[in-house]
């Protein structure tokens, strides 16, 4: 891997401490981004995936949240050892985040022009309160927001929710950083208004080779802009790949699963396979696989220890006893 | 299986190879397994209960609070004199080993007068909140389920209660009823129930929106079951909340009125009235007949007000997971 | 009006806030007295401003014909002298050459004759009005039956006045003491219908004139250089605080804010016997009404009993304190008799405290009733912290003496007293303060049909010695007539006097010669401090 | 929007109108007289009384001239103090209640949200505790006894600050601490509440993932929103503290417009009762109003229409 | 089984302001069979689902249900309705009451309508309702705080099913859910459906599971119902432009197929259905808007045997469809 990566993520821990327990969310996540690449993480909900991209912008709320270990490397510096203040420095300007939904991540009772520019002007000491308009609207441009000049005064209930999500997509790239972790930036928006944003970050990515980070649990999405796909369980990653490898040489049965629980448009008559059961509870995670209760393949094994990483190429990694030489009679069984 | 447990505690020593071949078959699909719900049962109280166990200042309110109510019961029980015994010439005697909290301006042990305060008080405050809570509840509900107009009017009358003057409405009630306990609870419930009220009404306001209700709707439930079953239980947590702050509150309010001279009768004291009595106690240095009573006023809104955020946070379904 | 001339006034109103500012800061050697007023007076209108807080600074704004000296009897003051007639019902005074409003002008028969007369228009509406039914032809003009003419108050010239009575009354001169009997500067009262509302407009004969009246929050006074005796009048300037809170006033005199205060009654213990204290006579009751109509107070016996089951030496001690006397008669001391005796002399107790009596009386009452148990009591009072206190006690010695169980109801004054009136409340607290130095004034609230009765009491010998108390021209007749109507009430037992009031008062260092009265107000004339 | 004020103010009108008719039959139902002096008096001079300020009137013309009275924006002079109309009274005693009342709101406002903010900041730890410590205390301590114990801590024995009346700021201090510490602690706890309830918003991540200085995520993102609960308590909050100034307008001698809501009443002071009645629920409902506006400005989301929608 | 004829219902927001929420729409279920409405959010569809159930009031229009006016039901009728026509609802957290326990809710429309006279035979119910939507019987004295998403929404199913319905409108069951869990969702109902004979009234805005459960889909904008057909026919030949884009702009789980295919992204935003654009709903997003469109609105026209559609593009008197190319984007 080496240099050319702009991030990388080695045995993360993050944990909560509640009422009812620790919640181990993120259980040893490794993660590895090149410039101008896109990663897709998926996953089902709570398997974690919020969190692994708060704590890479160190916005874990804490308490009760904590980083218990791990590294996370971004250009080469840790950011789980830098100080608050660098952090600050950090965020915004060199990582900037999206969020899940456009109606709360913009504060009501701010004008759309303030939330843009106080950024830049934040991280930009000497810049003018004329020249940050100046970026702004032709942040909005970008973002295709018409009429500027006027929406920039007004308050985000006066967008759709398509024009919001696309401000806080302006408001993130403003000054201009070079990762950019989406967390489900799409998700509650409507298909017609998603393909654009979609759309967007595409242009944009090509324009600027900005990196990005996308968190989704839309195959759909995923297949349509990622390059790279980790598939995350249960507060781990249990496969990563490039696209194709993960769409059409998927090794991990839950990966499997989610393939074939998502009805396909262009498909007919398929049937669905859904994944039995539910996802296994974070507060006293299992020992071994995590996927074994629900895992059609399951083996002693899996319940014991969790599976060794095996790299099957380049680029495709997978955590599952099944690539191991001894689970062949296993597959072979249920192949039958 | 001579593999001992403990070389596999630690994942990250493990080499592959030093598994058991054995490990490898294929594990009986357990379904049931898979569709274990983890949480233990507890119900929606439970949970709320053993979250507020874990708050440790609202449990010293609690635990405050029910040692307040059991030395109510008893304290005067233990003590050799009668409440309203008098002795002139004793009067003022500071605490003693015959007069615990010593003796008032008219050689009264404050001891004893202090727990019997705390039955008043106690039982003004309580029943101020109870009856708070029944009147808010049907008016704030009534309000908030029907809505619309009958909402607007209601909430117009309680904005005329507000602006009504209060103590002519406490006078005519001590005119109509006569000086008594009773005079007193609904002199404080006459507004009192205004802000229960209003929470109820919110929160109805709100809940009837919620999905439960219109699937309860949807297959023919009637309003009275409806608010019955589905509305009130869940405005019960902010009820409750609201509760733990009225009891202290009404016995402030008591207080007051005491100090406009329409509170309890005598000789029979609350421990608002008599905190007020001897406010003197400041000037003269008879402190223990201030002390005592202030004491317990603040104690009491104090156990109140940390059980009442203990509550609050051990109620809130937002922080629920 | 002319813009120009509102201008000037403007002008002239700064200029003398300036002076007043100045006058409040009180120059260096300059003698200021600060004293508390409670509350704001009721009006300085002498015959609206019927009660304490008006009396007190009124007294020392204005005065009437006569003033109390230091033993507390009329001396002459803006009269110079007067002529009472051979049948007693004349009086004839003459004004002071140099009696002079604070604006200069001379104090006229005119301006007395037009403020009784204010006093008596049934449009003025005057409380005081019904001290004046001495004067012939008054009732009935404050009635409204008769009119304004046939009042027998008349100006013979600049400087006499003269007055009819109904009856020869030989406490007259006491009465017009009374603030309600202060002259009104007529000129300035019908330029100015509202004349005495601000300093600015006001203008009194008395010892001080007042500079500035901040409504709620203090009056200033200084010495009245237009005053006859100004040259007694030893204060530059007195200070009215309106301050209402018991403690806060006792705080303010500890702090030196004040220089006379009264006596919170929890500090009593520890001041009352201090050096710089002031204990003096007032006339005043405090006492206990039956209503006979009610049972079981019909019977005599058992209002007997409960009267000596209460040891009132006790709750003068120990609950009221503050030097109070308690009250084994109605009349408080402090009424001095033609003899020169006071009325209390050698005749100080007509009740007694003897639970051994008390118990026998109220056996033999309740036998006379055929009463097996007691019917239920309950003890009014209007609400206030020492009401509540004696009430308690008065309780507990009932309970104690004489095993009844009282049960006690405070009320809003009020409601108490519309129930009082009304004859609705059985056992109940009352007071009374002397309105003029008689001991009648006290008396004649028992009599038949009485506004002040409340006690359903109706004696035709009481009523009797009453009116013969009133009009004998005979004084020493007239007190034995008091005497007796006195112990008839006692016997009778209609109410149970339980304390004199009396008047406590610290004061400051160097503070001297402020004179009070048994009935009559505080009087800084004389007043110094050093 | 003027639509929606003008309907607005006809409903406080018609609510104004209700207040005061009920207000005239609670004054003629409960018993007493405004001339019920301890002083002796007689039938005459009573009969003579209410002749003067209209009591012998029936009822139905009483009502019509204190109707006729709040129209002509004259209430008439008062009966305990004859020399003042109720106009004077209140024009003199609400500007000190109202200066009285307002530093205290923002004392208790700053201060209130000043612990809040400590409190959410660090919920759950020493700070936390120490400001609802405080918080909680404020609620505990009755004002009456407050009062009494600070003028004889800090200005008879340490005398920092005069006793009382009211001639000028450094006698505001200790009157305003006095009526402060219930409000405050009231905010504070508002504020602690919804300020944690804001801080896990979307937005306030959003403005940490910018890199903004926590300093500016507090006052410019978080408080403005917590802010809102808070305003919503203002109109009642001021009004509340415009009565209760009773107590300690009465312990501290200042002559503000508190006593005249329990003396009038102890008076019957008819005229007084009418006009503060008037004046203080025009107050509370005109300061509801504002709240309604003041949510309109600090929340844009807000529109005022002529009707809630549901 | 179920005709809506002109359905309208539009919520008065004060004065004279009006949303229409849906507005002219007009289509039948027929018996046994599973249609599909999709949707952008907001655009009608769960008013439309409550206004059938009688939850709403019309404002005007008829819903007629097994031959009765559903808005004009005598008392005694009602009962029988609600017991053929229940509702399963979009979101599992929000749609059981959290104070009540499991047993409690599938109960509460069995206690309403008072099938049963012993409690007894009320549990055996609720068992057999459990074990029928996979549950099992040691769930019903939990609450629903303590199942997790799926498990919810099959508990919202039983409950949906105590009154042993024919018709249920499923008003976004899956959307709430994990896509993991939302074939399990999807699979049950299907196979109630064979088991039961029920009608579905199936409303999701994801195509994609709506086209994999439904025979017919009717596809709704802004209010509008723009095109119905078979769920086939839509895919395969969608002719209303606004259908062409939903289509397209669906993103395909396959990156191959991802790459090769040609969307059609729509310019600009959803209107508000408080004032709706005039004539055509769709015209400020229409890539082929034509003048007509601004004036008039399109009639509800069968354009082919079982294919509705409301567009000017194709006229009646025109029986071929005109070859229209529409612009595509990249
Ligand atoms: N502040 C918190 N306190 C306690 N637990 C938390 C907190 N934040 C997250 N968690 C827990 O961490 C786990 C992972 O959450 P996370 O938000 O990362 O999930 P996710 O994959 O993003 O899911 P979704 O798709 O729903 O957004 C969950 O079990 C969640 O309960
Ligand atoms: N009770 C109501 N009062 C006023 N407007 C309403 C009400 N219910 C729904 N609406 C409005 O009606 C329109 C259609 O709402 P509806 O809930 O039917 O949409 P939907 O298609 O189900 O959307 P979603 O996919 O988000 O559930 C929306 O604009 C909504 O704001
Ligand atoms: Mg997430
Ligand atoms: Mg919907």
């Amino acid at each position: 891997m080496g240099k050319d990566n702009i991030l990388q993520v080695k045995d993360l821990h993050v944990t909560f401490s509640t009422y009812g327990g620790t919640v181990k969310a993120v259980r040893g996540v490794h993660l590895h981004l090149k410039k101008r690449e896109t990663l897709a993480i998926v996953g089902e909900s709570g398997c974690g995936k919020s969190v692994t991209s708060n704590a890479i912008m160190r916005l874990i709320p804490n308490p009760p949240g904590k980083i218990t270990k791990g590294q996370i490397l971004f250009k080469g510096t840790d950011l789980t050892k830098v100080s608050e203040k660098k952090m600050r420095s950090i965020r915004g300007v060199d990582i900037s985040m999206i969020f899940q939904d456009p109606m709360t991540a913009l504060n009501p009772t701010l004008t759309i022009g303030t939330q843009l520019t106080e950024g830049l002007r934040q991280h930009h000491k000497n810049i003018s309160r004329q020249n940050a308009k100046e970026k702004a609207l032709e942040m909005m441009e970008i973002v295709e927001i018409p009429n500027a000049m006027e929406r920039f005064k007004q308050y985000p209930h006066q967008f759709s929710g398509g024009m919001r999500q696309r401000i806080v997509i302006a408001m993130a790239l403003i000054c201009e950083p070079e990762l950019l972790i989406a967390d489900e930036p799409t998700t509650a928006l409507d298909v017609t208004i998603q393909a654009q944003i979609l759309e967007l970050f595409e242009r944009i990515q090509e324009k600027t080779g900005i990196s990005i980070i996308l968190i989704t649990h839309d195959l759909g999405v995923v297949a349509k802009i990622a390059d790279r796909i980790a598939v995350m369980y249960a507060g781990k990653i249990v496969e990563t790949g490039t696209k194709r490898d993960i769409f059409y040489h998927p090794q991990h049965p839950y990966t499997k699963g989610l393939l074939h629980s998502v009805p396909r448009l262009d498909l007919e008559g398929e049937t669905l396979e859904p994944i039995e059961g539910t996802p296994p509870d974070l507060f006293s995670p299992p020992k071994g696989c995590p996927f074994t209760a629900r895992c059609p393949y399951a083996m002693e094994v899996c319940n014991k220890v969790f599976p060794v990483h095996t790299k099957l190429t380049k680029s495709h990694e997978v955590n599952c006893w099944l690539q191991d030489e001894r689970a062949k009679q296993t597959l072979a069984e249920v192949a039958k | 299986m001579g593999i001992k447990v403990k070389e596999l505690k630690n994942t990250e020593t493990i080499i592959p190879s030093n598994i058991p071949d054995e490990w490898f078959t294929k594990k009986r699909q357990d379904k049931t397994e898979s569709e274990i719900v983890q949480r233990p049962s507890l119900s929606y109280w439970q949970d709320a209960w053993r979250r507020l166990l874990k708050n440790k200042l609202a449990m010293l309110g609690l635990v405050f609070l029910m040692l307040l109510g059991v030395m109510a019961i008893l304290g005067p029980v233990f003590s050799p004199y009668e409440v309203n015994q008098a002795d002139l010439p004793n009067q003022y005697q500071p605490p003693s080993k015959e007069h615990w909290f010593g003796t008032d301006s008219l050689g009264r042990d404050v001891f004893t007068r202090t727990w019997f305060g705390a039955r008043i008080s106690l039982f003004v405050g309580l029943m101020a909140a109870l009856i708070d809570v029944v009147i808010g509840i049907v008016y704030g509900g009534i309000s908030g389920f029907k809505g619309g107009k009958t909402d607007s009017v209601m909430m117009r009358i309680i904005e005329i209660l507000y602006g009504l003057p209060y103590l002519l409405v406490v006078i005519l009630l001590l005119v109509v009823l006569g000086p008594s306990l009773t005079t007193i609870i609904v002199a404080l419930t006459v507004t009192g129930w205004v802000g229960m009220a209003r929470i109820v009404r919110g929160q109805v306001l709100q809940i009837k929106n919620f999905e439960f209700v219109l699937a309860s709707e949807s297959y023919g439930t009637k309003a009275s079951r409806i608010i019955r079953k589905h509305l009130l239980p869940n405005t019960m947590g902010p009820i409750i909340v609201q509760m733990t702050l009225t009891v202290p509150s009404a016995i402030f309010a008591e207080a007051f009125l005491s100090f406009l001279g329409l509170g309890i009768q005598a000789p029979y004291a609350s421990w608002g009235v008599m905190a007020n009595d001897s406010l003197g106690a400041i000037l003269s240095g008879h402190w223990w007949t201030l002390f005592f009573p202030a004491f317990f006023i603040s104690f009491t809104m104090f156990a109140f007000n940390v059980l009442g955020d203990g509550l609050q946070d051990a109620l809130d379904p937002k922080l629920r997971k | 009006a002319d813009p120009s001339d509102e201008n000037e006034n403007k002008g002239q109103t700064d200029e003398t806030k300036e002076q007043k500012e100045e006058g409040d800061k009180a120059e260096a050697g300059e003698k200021v007295l600060y004293v508390n007023n409670g509350t704001e007076p009721k009006s300085f209108d002498p015959s609206i401003g019927f009660d304490s807080v008006s009396w007190t600074p009124l007294n020392n704004l204005m005065e009437g014909l006569t003033r109390l000296d230091e033993d507390s009897v009329a001396q002459a003051a803006t009269a110079e002298k007067w002529d009472i007639s051979e049948d007693g019902k004349t009086y004839t005074f003459h004004i002071r050459d140099d009696a002079k409003w604070s604006n200069g002008d001379p104090v006229v028969a005119g301006d007395f004759v037009y403020a009784w007369k204010h006093m008596l228009d049934p449009d003025t509406a005057s409380e005081a009005a019904f001290l004046a039914y001495f004067i012939e032809g008054a009732e009935a003009y404050n009635s409204g039956e008769g009119s304004r003419d046939d009042v027998k108050v008349k100006a013979v010239d600049e400087k006499t006045l003269e007055v009819v009575l109904n009856a020869p009354t030989g406490f007259f001169l006491d009465v017009l003491t009374n603030p309600a009997f202060f002259p009104i500067n007529q000129k300035i009262a019908e330029e100015n219908p509202k004349w005495h509302a601000e300093a600015d407009t006001f203008v009194g004969n008395g010892p001080f004139a007042l500079v500035s009246w901040k409504h709620e929050e203090e009056m200033v006074f200084i010495k009245n250089e237009e005053y006859w005796d100004h040259d007694a009048v030893q204060l530059d300037q007195v200070h009215w605080a309106m301050v209402n809170d018991d403690n806060t006033q006792y705080q303010m005199f500890s702090s030196g804010d004040l220089d006379l205060a009264s006596i919170p009654a929890e500090l009593s213990d520890e001041l009352i016997d201090g050096d710089n204290v002031y204990i003096g006579e007032q006339g005043g009751l405090e006492f206990y009404r039956f209503n006979v109509t009610e049972e079981p107070f019909q019977n005599k016996k058992i209002r007997q009993a409960f009267s000596y089951a209460i040891n009132r030496d006790d709750i003068a001690e120990y609950v009221v304190k503050n030097g109070v006397k308690p009250a084994y008669a109605f009349v408080s001391p402090g009424f001095t008799g033609p003899d020169g005796k006071d009325f209390r002399d050698g005749d100080e107790k007509l009740v007694s405290f003897d639970p051994d009596q008390a118990k026998q009386l109220l056996e033999e009452g309740m036998k006379e009733e055929g009463y097996d148990e007691l019917p239920p009591v309950i003890l009014s009072y209007n609400t206030s912290d020492t009401n509540k206190a004696v009430a308690e006690t008065v309780q507990n010695m009932l309970k104690e003496n004489l095993e009844i169980e009282v049960t006690l109801e405070n009320q809003e004054w009020n409601v108490f007293s519309e129930a009082q009136k009304n004859l609705e409340l059985q056992f109940s607290r009352s007071s009374f303060i002397n309105d003029y130095s008689d001991p009648v004034n006290f008396l004649e609230s028992f009599i038949t049909d009485s506004y002040m009765n409340r006690t359903g009491f109706s004696n035709e010998e009481y009523d009797e010695l009453i009116e013969k108390g009133k009009t004998e021209v005979d004084e020493e007749k007239r007190w034995e007539y008091l005497h007796k109507a006195e112990k008839l009430l006692a016997e009778e037992m209609i109410a149970i006097p339980i304390r004199y009031y009396n008047i406590v008062s610290l004061e400051a260092d160097g503070v001297t010669g402020i004179l009070r009265h048994p009935v009559g107000y505080l009087d800084l004339k004389y007043a110094d401090k050093n | 929007m003027l639509r929606y004020i003008l309907k607005r103010l006809l409903i406080m009108v018609i609510t104004l109108w209700i207040i005061v008719t009920l207000t005239f039959v609670l004054m003629v139902t409960i018993p007493g007289s405004p001339f019920n002096s301890e002083q002796s008096s007689n039938e005459t001079v009573q009969a003579n009384l209410e002749r003067h300020y209209n009591l012998d009137k029936p009822y139905h013309i009483q009502y019509l001239l204190y109707i006729k009275s709040i129209l002509t924006f004259d209430f008439g002079p008062s009966i305990s103090q004859p020399n003042q109309g109720v106009n004077d009274l209140l024009g003199r005693g609400f500007p000190i209640s109202f200066e009285l009342g307002i530093v205290t709101i923002i004392v208790a406002v700053i201060s209130g949200i000043i612990l809040g903010i400590l409190a959410a900041l660090r919920h759950n730890r020493i700070m936390d505790y120490l400001a609802m410590g405080v918080a909680v205390l404020g609620i505990s301590i009755p004002n009456f006894i407050l009062a009494t114990l600070l003028i004889q801590k800090l200005a008879v024995d340490r005398e920092w600050f005069p006793v009382a009346t009211w001639q000028g700021p450094e006698y505001m201090v200790l009157p305003i601490i006095a009526l402060a510490t219930g409000p405050m602690a009231i905010i504070a706890r508002l504020t602690r509440s919804t300020m944690l309830d804001v801080l896990t918003q979307d937005y306030i991540k959003m403005a940490r993932a910018k890199g903004l200085s926590p300093w500016k995520i507090i006052f410019k993102h978080a408080l403005r929103n917590a802010l809102m609960p808070v305003i919503t308590i203002m109109g009642t909050l001021l009004a509340g503290i415009l009565t209760g100034t009773f107590v300690i307008e009465k312990i501290f001698a200042i002559p503000g417009m508190g006593k005249y809501f329990v003396e009038s009443i102890n008076h019957r002071d008819y005229p007084v009762i009418m006009g503060t009645t008037v004046f203080y629920s025009a107050f509370l409902i005109i300061m509801l109003f504002l709240v309604d506006i003041a949510y309109g400005i600090l929340d844009p989301r807000i529109k005022l229409h002529g009707k809630d929608g549901d | 089984m179920l005709q809506v004829r002109q359905l309208k219902k539009y919520f008065n927001l004060g004065k004279d302001r009006y949303l229409k929420a849906v507005d002219d729409v007009t289509f039948h279920v027929y018996q046994g069979e599973t249609f599909g409405l999709v949707g952008e959010s907001g655009c009608g569809k769960s008013t439309i689902g409550r206004t059938i159930m009688g939850l709403y009031h019309k404002t005007a229009g008829e819903v007629i249900f097994n031959d009765k006016d559903v808005h004009q039901l005598k008392k005694e009728e009602k009962t029988s309705f609600h017991r053929q026509m229940q509702m399963i609802f979009q979101d599992p957290y929000a749609s059981l009451n959290p104070r009540l326990t499991v047993r409690e809710i599938i109960a509460e429309p069995m206690e309403v309508h008072q099938l049963y006279r012993y409690k007894q035979e009320q549990n055996d119910k609720v068992f057999e309702l459990l074990e029928e939507v996979g549950l099992n019987r040691d769930h019903a004295n939990r609450y629903p705080h303590e199942f997790s998403g799926g498990q919810r929404q099959r508990i919202g199913i039983a409950r949906a099913l105590a009154l042993d319905p024919e018709f249920i409108i499923a008003d976004e069951p899956i959307s709430a859910l994990d896509v993991s869990v939302q074939a399990q969702v999807v699979n049950l109902l299907k196979n109630l459906q064979k088991e039961k004979g029920l009608t579905f009234l199936f409303i999701a805005h994801d195509l994609s599971m709506v086209k994999h459960i439904s025979d017919r889909i009717g596809v709704m904008y802004l209010g509008n119902l723009v095109e119905l057909t078979a769920s086939n026919a839509l895919y395969d030949n969608p002719l209303h432009p606004y259908t062409k884009a939903l289509l397209s702009a669906i993103p395909i789980p396959d990156p191959d197929m991802e790459e090769k295919r040609e969307r059609i992204i729509l310019e600009g935003e959803l209107p508000s259905p408080i004032d709706p654009p005039s004539g055509c709903v769709f015209r400020t997003r229409c890539p082929v808007a034509m003048d007509i469109c601004k004036i008039e609105k399109p009639t509800w026209q069968e354009i082919e045997q079982n294919h509705f559609v409301a567009c000017h593009l194709y006229k009646k008197q025109e029986q071929h469809t005109p070859k229209v190319t529409i612009g595509m984007k990249k």
